[in-house]
Protein backbone atom coordinates (compact mmCIF):
# COMPACT_ATOMS: atom_id res chain seq x y z
CA UNK A 1 0.00 0.00 0.00
CA UNK A 2 1.18 3.85 -1.09
CA UNK A 3 0.21 7.41 -1.78
CA UNK A 4 0.79 8.05 -5.05
CA UNK A 5 0.11 11.97 -5.88
CA UNK A 6 -1.15 12.62 -9.50
CA UNK A 7 -1.42 15.68 -10.76
CA UNK A 8 -4.34 17.20 -13.27
CA UNK A 9 -4.15 20.13 -15.93
CA UNK A 10 -6.53 22.16 -18.22
CA UNK A 11 -10.20 20.95 -17.52
CA UNK A 12 -8.61 17.65 -15.75
CA UNK A 13 -7.83 19.87 -12.84
CA UNK A 14 -11.06 21.62 -12.61
CA UNK A 15 -13.16 17.87 -12.68
CA UNK A 16 -10.29 16.02 -10.45
CA UNK A 17 -8.37 18.51 -8.41
CA UNK A 18 -4.84 20.01 -9.45
CA UNK A 19 -2.78 17.18 -7.03
CA UNK A 20 -4.94 14.19 -5.82
CA UNK A 21 -3.41 11.41 -3.42
CA UNK A 22 -4.36 8.07 -4.27
CA UNK A 23 -3.83 4.57 -2.95
CA UNK A 24 -1.87 2.52 -5.22
CA UNK A 25 -1.62 -1.33 -3.45
CA UNK A 26 0.49 -2.99 -6.19
CA UNK A 27 3.74 -1.37 -7.91
CA UNK A 28 3.00 0.30 -11.11
CA UNK A 29 5.47 -1.17 -14.05
CA UNK A 30 3.60 0.93 -16.73
CA UNK A 31 2.12 4.08 -17.54
CA UNK A 32 -0.63 1.41 -18.64
CA UNK A 33 -0.81 -0.12 -15.64
CA UNK A 34 -0.88 2.75 -13.75
CA UNK A 35 -3.78 4.44 -15.40
CA UNK A 36 -5.63 0.66 -14.76
CA UNK A 37 -4.88 1.28 -10.91
CA UNK A 38 -6.22 4.90 -10.84
CA UNK A 39 -9.38 4.04 -12.84
CA UNK A 40 -10.80 2.04 -9.86
CA UNK A 41 -11.04 5.29 -8.02
CA UNK A 42 -14.23 6.54 -9.59
CA UNK A 43 -15.99 7.04 -12.78
CA UNK A 44 -14.87 10.33 -12.73
CA UNK A 45 -11.15 9.22 -12.52
CA UNK A 46 -11.22 6.32 -14.56
CA UNK A 47 -13.29 8.49 -17.88
CA UNK A 48 -10.10 10.64 -17.27
CA UNK A 49 -7.26 8.19 -16.85
CA UNK A 50 -8.75 6.01 -19.11
CA UNK A 51 -9.31 8.49 -22.33
CA UNK A 52 -6.56 7.86 -24.86
CA UNK A 53 -6.59 11.76 -25.61
CA UNK A 54 -5.20 12.20 -22.02
CA UNK A 55 -1.13 11.82 -22.22
CA UNK A 56 0.81 10.71 -19.07
CA UNK A 57 3.93 12.46 -17.79
CA UNK A 58 6.52 11.14 -16.01
CA UNK A 59 8.63 13.92 -14.24
CA UNK A 60 7.51 16.68 -16.30
CA UNK A 61 8.22 14.47 -20.13
CA UNK A 62 5.28 13.36 -22.36
CA UNK A 63 5.37 9.68 -22.00
CA UNK A 64 4.01 6.80 -24.19
CA UNK A 65 1.70 4.04 -22.30
CA UNK A 66 4.33 1.59 -22.16
CA UNK A 67 6.88 3.71 -20.25
CA UNK A 68 7.78 2.92 -17.21
CA UNK A 69 7.10 4.06 -14.02
CA UNK A 70 8.87 4.09 -10.69
CA UNK A 71 7.83 4.64 -7.20
CA UNK A 72 8.59 8.79 -6.22
CA UNK A 73 8.61 9.59 -9.90
CA UNK A 74 5.98 12.85 -10.42
CA UNK A 75 2.88 11.59 -12.63
CA UNK A 76 0.45 14.30 -14.30
CA UNK A 77 -2.46 13.50 -16.49
CA UNK A 78 -2.79 16.49 -19.14
CA UNK A 79 -5.77 16.58 -21.47
CA UNK A 80 -4.37 17.96 -25.28
CA UNK A 81 -2.43 21.38 -25.45
CA UNK A 82 -4.58 24.77 -25.73
CA UNK A 83 -1.14 26.20 -27.50
CA UNK A 84 -0.42 29.39 -26.46
CA UNK B 1 23.16 33.03 -31.83
CA UNK B 2 20.88 33.26 -29.04
CA UNK B 3 17.04 31.89 -27.95
CA UNK B 4 15.98 33.14 -25.11
CA UNK B 5 12.36 31.76 -23.62
CA UNK B 6 10.63 33.89 -20.61
CA UNK B 7 7.23 32.43 -18.65
CA UNK B 8 5.65 34.63 -16.37
CA UNK B 9 2.53 34.89 -14.43
CA UNK B 10 2.94 38.65 -14.25
CA UNK B 11 1.72 41.40 -16.72
CA UNK B 12 3.88 41.79 -20.09
CA UNK B 13 5.39 44.92 -21.51
CA UNK B 14 5.91 44.41 -25.22
CA UNK B 15 7.55 47.90 -25.08
CA UNK B 16 10.66 46.60 -22.39
CA UNK B 17 10.45 43.58 -24.12
CA UNK B 18 11.26 44.62 -27.40
CA UNK B 19 13.98 47.46 -26.02
CA UNK B 20 15.78 44.58 -24.30
CA UNK B 21 15.56 42.38 -27.62
CA UNK B 22 17.11 45.31 -29.50
CA UNK B 23 19.99 45.75 -27.30
CA UNK B 24 20.84 41.75 -27.92
CA UNK B 25 20.44 42.01 -31.29
CA UNK B 26 22.66 44.95 -32.08
CA UNK B 27 24.33 45.20 -35.40
CA UNK B 28 21.36 42.97 -37.05
CA UNK B 29 19.73 44.75 -39.56
CA UNK B 30 16.26 43.08 -39.37
CA UNK B 31 13.95 42.40 -36.64
CA UNK B 32 10.55 41.02 -36.58
CA UNK B 33 8.16 41.16 -33.33
CA UNK B 34 4.85 40.13 -33.20
CA UNK B 35 2.18 40.76 -30.36
CA UNK B 36 -0.30 38.79 -29.28
CA UNK B 37 -2.96 40.21 -27.16
CA UNK B 38 -6.20 38.98 -25.48
CA UNK B 39 -9.57 39.10 -27.81
CA UNK B 40 -12.61 40.96 -25.83
CA UNK B 41 -14.85 38.39 -27.26
CA UNK B 42 -14.73 34.95 -26.11
CA UNK B 43 -15.28 31.77 -28.72
CA UNK B 44 -19.00 31.82 -27.86
CA UNK B 45 -19.07 35.77 -29.13
CA UNK B 46 -19.57 37.30 -25.63
CA UNK B 47 -17.74 39.90 -23.60
CA UNK B 48 -14.30 37.93 -22.13
CA UNK B 49 -14.17 38.35 -18.46
CA UNK B 50 -10.93 36.45 -18.19
CA UNK B 51 -8.14 34.36 -20.11
CA UNK B 52 -7.02 32.21 -17.71
CA UNK B 53 -3.76 30.22 -19.00
CA UNK B 54 -2.82 26.61 -16.77
CA UNK B 55 0.63 25.47 -17.25
CA UNK B 56 2.56 22.83 -16.16
CA UNK B 57 6.18 23.61 -14.74
CA UNK B 58 8.75 22.97 -16.30
CA UNK B 59 6.56 21.24 -19.34
CA UNK B 60 5.74 24.37 -20.19
CA UNK B 61 9.20 26.25 -20.54
CA UNK B 62 10.58 23.06 -22.32
CA UNK B 63 7.66 23.53 -25.10
CA UNK B 64 8.62 26.90 -25.25
CA UNK B 65 12.25 26.06 -25.98
CA UNK B 66 11.90 23.80 -28.59
CA UNK B 67 10.03 25.74 -30.69
CA UNK B 68 12.29 28.50 -30.48
CA UNK B 69 15.42 25.94 -30.68
CA UNK B 70 13.51 24.85 -34.08
CA UNK B 71 13.19 28.05 -35.74
CA UNK B 72 17.05 28.59 -35.33
CA UNK B 73 17.33 25.23 -36.78
CA UNK B 74 15.42 26.28 -39.70
CA UNK B 75 15.93 29.61 -41.15
CA UNK B 76 18.81 32.24 -41.04
CA UNK B 77 18.62 33.98 -38.08
CA UNK B 78 20.43 35.17 -35.46
CA UNK B 79 18.51 35.39 -32.49
CA UNK B 80 15.16 34.70 -31.02
CA UNK B 81 12.92 35.10 -27.81
CA UNK B 82 9.94 34.01 -26.95
CA UNK B 83 7.97 36.09 -23.79
CA UNK B 84 4.83 34.28 -22.64
CA UNK B 85 2.31 35.06 -19.95
CA UNK B 86 0.70 31.97 -17.68
CA UNK B 87 -2.39 32.45 -15.42
CA UNK B 88 -5.20 34.93 -15.54
CA UNK B 89 -4.82 37.34 -18.65
CA UNK B 90 -7.21 40.47 -18.75
CA UNK B 91 -8.81 40.96 -22.05
CA UNK B 92 -7.01 43.48 -24.60
CA UNK B 93 -3.67 42.66 -22.16
CA UNK B 94 -0.20 40.57 -24.29
CA UNK B 95 -0.31 37.30 -24.07
CA UNK B 96 3.02 36.54 -26.18
CA UNK B 97 5.61 38.52 -26.95
CA UNK B 98 8.11 37.22 -30.37
CA UNK B 99 11.13 37.99 -31.80
CA UNK B 100 13.37 37.29 -34.72
CA UNK B 101 16.37 38.84 -35.51
CA UNK B 102 18.65 38.39 -38.57
CA UNK B 103 20.74 39.99 -40.93
CA UNK B 104 18.29 39.96 -43.88
CA UNK B 105 14.54 40.18 -43.31
CA UNK B 106 13.26 37.78 -45.34
CA UNK B 107 14.17 34.90 -42.45
CA UNK B 108 13.55 37.32 -40.21
CA UNK B 109 9.83 37.70 -40.91
CA UNK B 110 9.39 33.73 -41.61
CA UNK B 111 10.91 32.97 -37.98
CA UNK B 112 8.84 35.08 -36.64
CA UNK B 113 5.66 33.66 -38.61
CA UNK B 114 6.44 29.98 -37.90
CA UNK B 115 6.95 30.63 -34.02
CA UNK B 116 3.44 32.14 -33.93
CA UNK B 117 1.67 29.23 -35.72
CA UNK B 118 3.71 26.67 -33.60
CA UNK B 119 3.58 28.12 -30.56
CA UNK B 120 -0.79 28.82 -31.42
CA UNK B 121 -0.96 25.25 -31.23
CA UNK B 122 2.06 23.04 -29.56
CA UNK B 123 2.93 25.15 -26.67
CA UNK B 124 2.14 23.80 -23.26
CA UNK B 125 -0.34 25.69 -22.14
CA UNK B 126 -4.23 24.65 -21.27
CA UNK B 127 -6.59 27.36 -21.72
CA UNK B 128 -9.94 28.65 -20.06
CA UNK B 129 -12.01 31.29 -21.16
CA UNK B 130 -14.47 32.72 -18.90
CA UNK B 131 -17.60 34.60 -19.92
CA UNK B 132 -21.30 35.46 -19.12
CA UNK B 133 -22.14 32.46 -19.71
CA UNK B 134 -19.42 30.29 -17.50
CA UNK B 135 -15.86 29.29 -18.02
CA UNK B 136 -14.70 27.16 -21.44
CA UNK B 137 -11.74 25.44 -21.62
CA UNK B 138 -10.35 25.47 -25.31
CA UNK B 139 -8.28 23.97 -28.11
CA UNK B 140 -7.05 25.27 -30.73
CA UNK B 141 -8.64 26.13 -33.99
CA UNK B 142 -9.31 24.52 -37.70
CA UNK B 143 -7.69 27.64 -38.50
CA UNK B 144 -4.20 27.37 -36.20
CA UNK B 145 -3.89 23.67 -37.18
CA UNK B 146 -3.92 24.49 -40.59
CA UNK B 147 -1.45 27.63 -40.33
CA UNK B 148 1.10 24.91 -38.53
CA UNK B 149 0.42 22.60 -41.08
CA UNK B 150 2.33 25.45 -44.07
CA UNK B 151 5.52 24.59 -42.20
CA UNK B 152 5.50 20.05 -42.40
CA UNK B 153 6.33 20.62 -46.43
CA UNK B 154 9.82 21.80 -46.91
CA UNK B 155 10.66 25.38 -47.90
CA UNK B 156 6.53 26.34 -46.79
CA UNK B 157 6.10 29.91 -46.13
CA UNK B 158 7.83 31.46 -49.00
CA UNK C 1 -9.00 52.06 -39.46
CA UNK C 2 -5.67 53.90 -39.30
CA UNK C 3 -2.76 54.52 -41.61
CA UNK C 4 0.00 56.44 -40.09
CA UNK C 5 3.17 57.85 -41.48
CA UNK C 6 5.69 59.60 -39.55
CA UNK C 7 8.93 61.34 -41.22
CA UNK C 8 11.74 62.30 -38.75
CA UNK C 9 15.45 63.58 -38.54
CA UNK C 10 15.69 62.50 -35.37
CA UNK C 11 16.44 59.44 -33.31
CA UNK C 12 13.98 56.49 -33.57
CA UNK C 13 12.74 54.87 -30.61
CA UNK C 14 11.12 51.76 -31.44
CA UNK C 15 9.93 50.51 -27.76
CA UNK C 16 8.30 53.88 -27.50
CA UNK C 17 6.44 53.22 -31.00
CA UNK C 18 5.59 50.19 -29.93
CA UNK C 19 3.91 51.29 -26.90
CA UNK C 20 2.27 53.68 -29.13
CA UNK C 21 0.69 51.73 -31.62
CA UNK C 22 -0.51 49.30 -29.01
CA UNK C 23 -2.69 51.70 -27.22
CA UNK C 24 -3.67 53.10 -30.83
CA UNK C 25 -4.58 49.50 -31.87
CA UNK C 26 -6.35 48.11 -28.50
CA UNK C 27 -8.30 45.18 -28.93
CA UNK C 28 -7.07 43.62 -31.62
CA UNK C 29 -5.54 40.36 -31.51
CA UNK C 30 -2.48 40.31 -33.37
CA UNK C 31 0.39 42.89 -34.11
CA UNK C 32 3.44 42.51 -36.15
CA UNK C 33 6.29 44.98 -36.08
CA UNK C 34 9.62 45.68 -38.18
CA UNK C 35 12.53 47.47 -36.82
CA UNK C 36 15.38 48.02 -40.05
CA UNK C 37 18.67 48.85 -38.59
CA UNK C 38 21.49 50.36 -40.32
CA UNK C 39 24.14 47.60 -40.99
CA UNK C 40 27.58 48.42 -39.58
CA UNK C 41 29.19 47.22 -42.80
CA UNK C 42 28.86 49.10 -46.15
CA UNK C 43 27.95 47.58 -49.49
CA UNK C 44 31.61 47.50 -50.34
CA UNK C 45 32.00 45.24 -47.25
CA UNK C 46 33.76 48.50 -44.96
CA UNK C 47 32.98 49.67 -41.75
CA UNK C 48 30.33 52.11 -41.86
CA UNK C 49 30.55 55.44 -40.52
CA UNK C 50 27.26 56.50 -41.53
CA UNK C 51 23.88 56.17 -43.42
CA UNK C 52 22.08 59.61 -45.41
CA UNK C 53 18.84 59.40 -46.17
CA UNK C 54 18.04 62.12 -48.88
CA UNK C 55 14.44 63.28 -48.61
CA UNK C 56 12.47 65.63 -50.58
CA UNK C 57 9.81 67.12 -48.39
CA UNK C 58 6.33 66.25 -49.36
CA UNK C 59 7.20 63.90 -51.75
CA UNK C 60 8.56 61.13 -49.79
CA UNK C 61 5.54 61.71 -47.01
CA UNK C 62 3.41 60.85 -50.16
CA UNK C 63 5.29 58.09 -50.85
CA UNK C 64 5.43 56.63 -47.28
CA UNK C 65 1.39 56.91 -47.25
CA UNK C 66 1.10 55.63 -50.47
CA UNK C 67 2.69 52.20 -49.41
CA UNK C 68 0.83 52.14 -46.33
CA UNK C 69 -2.38 52.79 -48.08
CA UNK C 70 -1.74 50.13 -50.29
CA UNK C 71 -0.98 47.70 -47.41
CA UNK C 72 -4.19 48.52 -45.74
CA UNK C 73 -6.17 47.70 -49.71
CA UNK C 74 -4.76 44.17 -49.96
CA UNK C 75 -4.86 42.76 -46.61
CA UNK C 76 -7.73 42.82 -43.83
CA UNK C 77 -5.94 44.58 -41.04
CA UNK C 78 -6.76 47.65 -38.91
CA UNK C 79 -3.76 49.94 -38.27
CA UNK C 80 -0.67 50.54 -39.77
CA UNK C 81 1.90 52.57 -39.61
CA UNK C 82 5.29 53.63 -40.82
CA UNK C 83 8.04 55.91 -38.60
CA UNK C 84 10.89 56.50 -41.18
CA UNK C 85 14.14 58.29 -40.66
CA UNK C 86 15.52 60.91 -42.75
CA UNK C 87 18.87 62.59 -42.71
CA UNK C 88 21.84 61.17 -40.92
CA UNK C 89 22.01 57.27 -39.09
CA UNK C 90 24.13 56.37 -37.41
CA UNK C 91 25.48 52.80 -37.89
CA UNK C 92 23.36 49.97 -35.64
CA UNK C 93 20.74 53.17 -34.51
CA UNK C 94 17.25 52.27 -36.00
CA UNK C 95 16.21 53.77 -39.43
CA UNK C 96 12.42 52.32 -39.73
CA UNK C 97 9.48 50.53 -37.57
CA UNK C 98 6.41 49.65 -39.38
CA UNK C 99 3.94 47.97 -37.56
CA UNK C 100 0.21 46.24 -38.62
CA UNK C 101 -2.22 45.30 -36.74
CA UNK C 102 -4.98 42.58 -37.41
CA UNK C 103 -7.67 40.06 -35.71
CA UNK C 104 -5.88 37.63 -37.19
CA UNK C 105 -2.43 37.27 -37.03
CA UNK C 106 -1.80 35.69 -40.82
CA UNK C 107 -3.09 39.02 -42.66
CA UNK C 108 -1.10 41.28 -39.95
CA UNK C 109 2.16 39.66 -41.09
CA UNK C 110 1.33 39.89 -44.88
CA UNK C 111 0.94 43.06 -44.02
CA UNK C 112 4.20 43.91 -42.18
CA UNK C 113 5.82 41.65 -45.16
CA UNK C 114 4.57 43.68 -47.93
CA UNK C 115 5.05 47.05 -46.06
CA UNK C 116 8.89 46.19 -46.10
CA UNK C 117 9.21 44.92 -49.47
CA UNK C 118 7.27 48.18 -50.46
CA UNK C 119 9.57 50.15 -48.76
CA UNK C 120 12.64 49.29 -49.49
CA UNK C 121 12.42 49.72 -52.96
CA UNK C 122 9.62 52.33 -53.67
CA UNK C 123 10.17 55.06 -50.85
CA UNK C 124 10.89 57.94 -51.43
CA UNK C 125 14.87 58.40 -50.17
CA UNK C 126 18.54 58.37 -52.23
CA UNK C 127 20.74 56.81 -49.42
CA UNK C 128 24.38 57.39 -49.24
CA UNK C 129 27.02 55.46 -47.49
CA UNK C 130 29.71 56.56 -45.97
CA UNK C 131 32.70 54.55 -45.17
CA UNK C 132 36.57 54.87 -45.37
CA UNK C 133 36.47 55.02 -48.78
CA UNK C 134 34.33 57.68 -49.40
CA UNK C 135 30.78 58.23 -50.03
CA UNK C 136 28.60 56.10 -52.12
CA UNK C 137 24.83 56.90 -53.41
CA UNK C 138 23.19 52.88 -53.04
CA UNK C 139 19.99 51.88 -54.82
CA UNK C 140 17.41 49.03 -53.88
CA UNK C 141 19.40 45.35 -54.42
CA UNK C 142 18.69 43.15 -56.92
CA UNK C 143 17.59 40.57 -53.88
CA UNK C 144 15.05 44.09 -53.08
CA UNK C 145 13.33 44.19 -56.52
CA UNK C 146 13.03 39.98 -56.28
CA UNK C 147 11.17 40.63 -52.68
CA UNK C 148 9.36 43.74 -54.21
CA UNK C 149 8.27 41.29 -57.05
CA UNK C 150 6.71 38.95 -54.63
CA UNK C 151 3.57 40.90 -54.46
CA UNK C 152 2.51 41.60 -58.32
CA UNK C 153 1.42 37.88 -58.39
CA UNK C 154 -2.28 37.72 -57.28
CA UNK C 155 -2.63 36.40 -53.62
CA UNK C 156 1.53 36.21 -53.38
CA UNK C 157 3.34 35.90 -50.05
CA UNK C 158 0.99 32.66 -48.91
CA UNK D 1 14.61 86.42 -69.39
CA UNK D 2 13.44 85.00 -66.00
CA UNK D 3 15.21 82.90 -62.95
CA UNK D 4 14.00 79.41 -61.90
CA UNK D 5 15.24 77.53 -59.29
CA UNK D 6 15.81 74.03 -59.54
CA UNK D 7 15.97 71.33 -56.85
CA UNK D 8 18.09 68.17 -57.27
CA UNK D 9 18.16 65.71 -55.04
CA UNK D 10 20.44 62.39 -54.01
CA UNK D 11 23.74 62.45 -56.23
CA UNK D 12 22.50 65.16 -58.32
CA UNK D 13 22.27 67.59 -55.26
CA UNK D 14 26.21 66.54 -54.20
CA UNK D 15 26.99 67.21 -58.43
CA UNK D 16 25.10 70.17 -58.81
CA UNK D 17 23.64 71.99 -55.17
CA UNK D 18 20.85 70.94 -53.82
CA UNK D 19 19.02 74.28 -55.19
CA UNK D 20 20.54 76.22 -58.22
CA UNK D 21 18.99 78.92 -59.89
CA UNK D 22 19.00 79.50 -63.58
CA UNK D 23 17.99 81.60 -66.39
CA UNK D 24 15.18 80.41 -68.59
CA UNK D 25 15.04 82.58 -71.29
CA UNK D 26 11.66 81.11 -72.88
CA UNK D 27 9.17 79.98 -71.11
CA UNK D 28 9.13 76.47 -71.27
CA UNK D 29 5.58 74.77 -72.01
CA UNK D 30 6.13 71.04 -70.98
CA UNK D 31 8.82 69.04 -68.92
CA UNK D 32 10.87 68.20 -71.67
CA UNK D 33 11.25 71.86 -72.86
CA UNK D 34 12.24 72.53 -69.18
CA UNK D 35 15.28 69.82 -69.84
CA UNK D 36 15.90 71.52 -72.96
CA UNK D 37 16.31 75.02 -71.89
CA UNK D 38 18.67 73.39 -68.60
CA UNK D 39 20.79 71.51 -70.46
CA UNK D 40 22.38 74.55 -72.48
CA UNK D 41 23.76 75.25 -68.42
CA UNK D 42 26.85 73.30 -68.66
CA UNK D 43 27.88 69.88 -69.53
CA UNK D 44 27.31 68.50 -65.91
CA UNK D 45 23.54 69.84 -65.92
CA UNK D 46 23.18 68.74 -69.49
CA UNK D 47 23.87 65.12 -68.35
CA UNK D 48 22.10 65.23 -65.28
CA UNK D 49 18.67 66.93 -66.84
CA UNK D 50 18.64 64.59 -70.14
CA UNK D 51 19.27 61.53 -68.69
CA UNK D 52 16.22 59.41 -68.99
CA UNK D 53 16.47 57.72 -65.57
CA UNK D 54 16.50 60.90 -63.91
CA UNK D 55 12.99 61.90 -63.36
CA UNK D 56 11.30 65.60 -63.53
CA UNK D 57 9.15 66.91 -60.26
CA UNK D 58 6.51 69.43 -60.65
CA UNK D 59 5.37 70.80 -57.35
CA UNK D 60 6.73 68.16 -55.37
CA UNK D 61 4.70 65.02 -57.88
CA UNK D 62 6.67 63.28 -60.22
CA UNK D 63 5.33 63.94 -63.80
CA UNK D 64 6.27 62.52 -67.46
CA UNK D 65 8.11 64.55 -69.54
CA UNK D 66 4.84 66.08 -71.67
CA UNK D 67 3.20 67.16 -68.29
CA UNK D 68 2.81 71.21 -68.45
CA UNK D 69 4.91 73.28 -66.48
CA UNK D 70 4.04 76.79 -65.87
CA UNK D 71 6.07 79.76 -63.83
CA UNK D 72 6.29 79.46 -60.65
CA UNK D 73 6.05 75.88 -60.15
CA UNK D 74 8.96 74.25 -57.91
CA UNK D 75 10.90 71.98 -60.56
CA UNK D 76 13.13 69.16 -58.82
CA UNK D 77 14.69 66.30 -60.66
CA UNK D 78 15.69 62.93 -58.71
CA UNK D 79 17.55 60.28 -59.43
CA UNK D 80 16.35 56.67 -59.03
CA UNK D 81 14.79 56.43 -55.86
CA UNK D 82 16.78 53.88 -52.98
CA UNK D 83 14.06 52.93 -51.27
CA UNK D 84 13.87 53.60 -47.44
Amino acid sequence: MAIQSILFFGYLGDLLGRSRDFDVSDDPVTVRDMRRLLASAGDDVAAAVLNPCVRACVDGMIVRDDAPVRRGQEIAFIPPLSGG
Amino acid sequence: MGCTVRLSPGPLAPDAELRDFLQIVAGKGAIVNFVGVARPVSQAGLPLTGLYLDHYPGLTERTLAGIAASACALFPVEDVVIAHRCGLVEPEQPIVFVGAAAMHRRAAFLAADYLMDRLKTDAGFWKREDDASGSHWIEPTGHDRQDRERWSQPHAGN
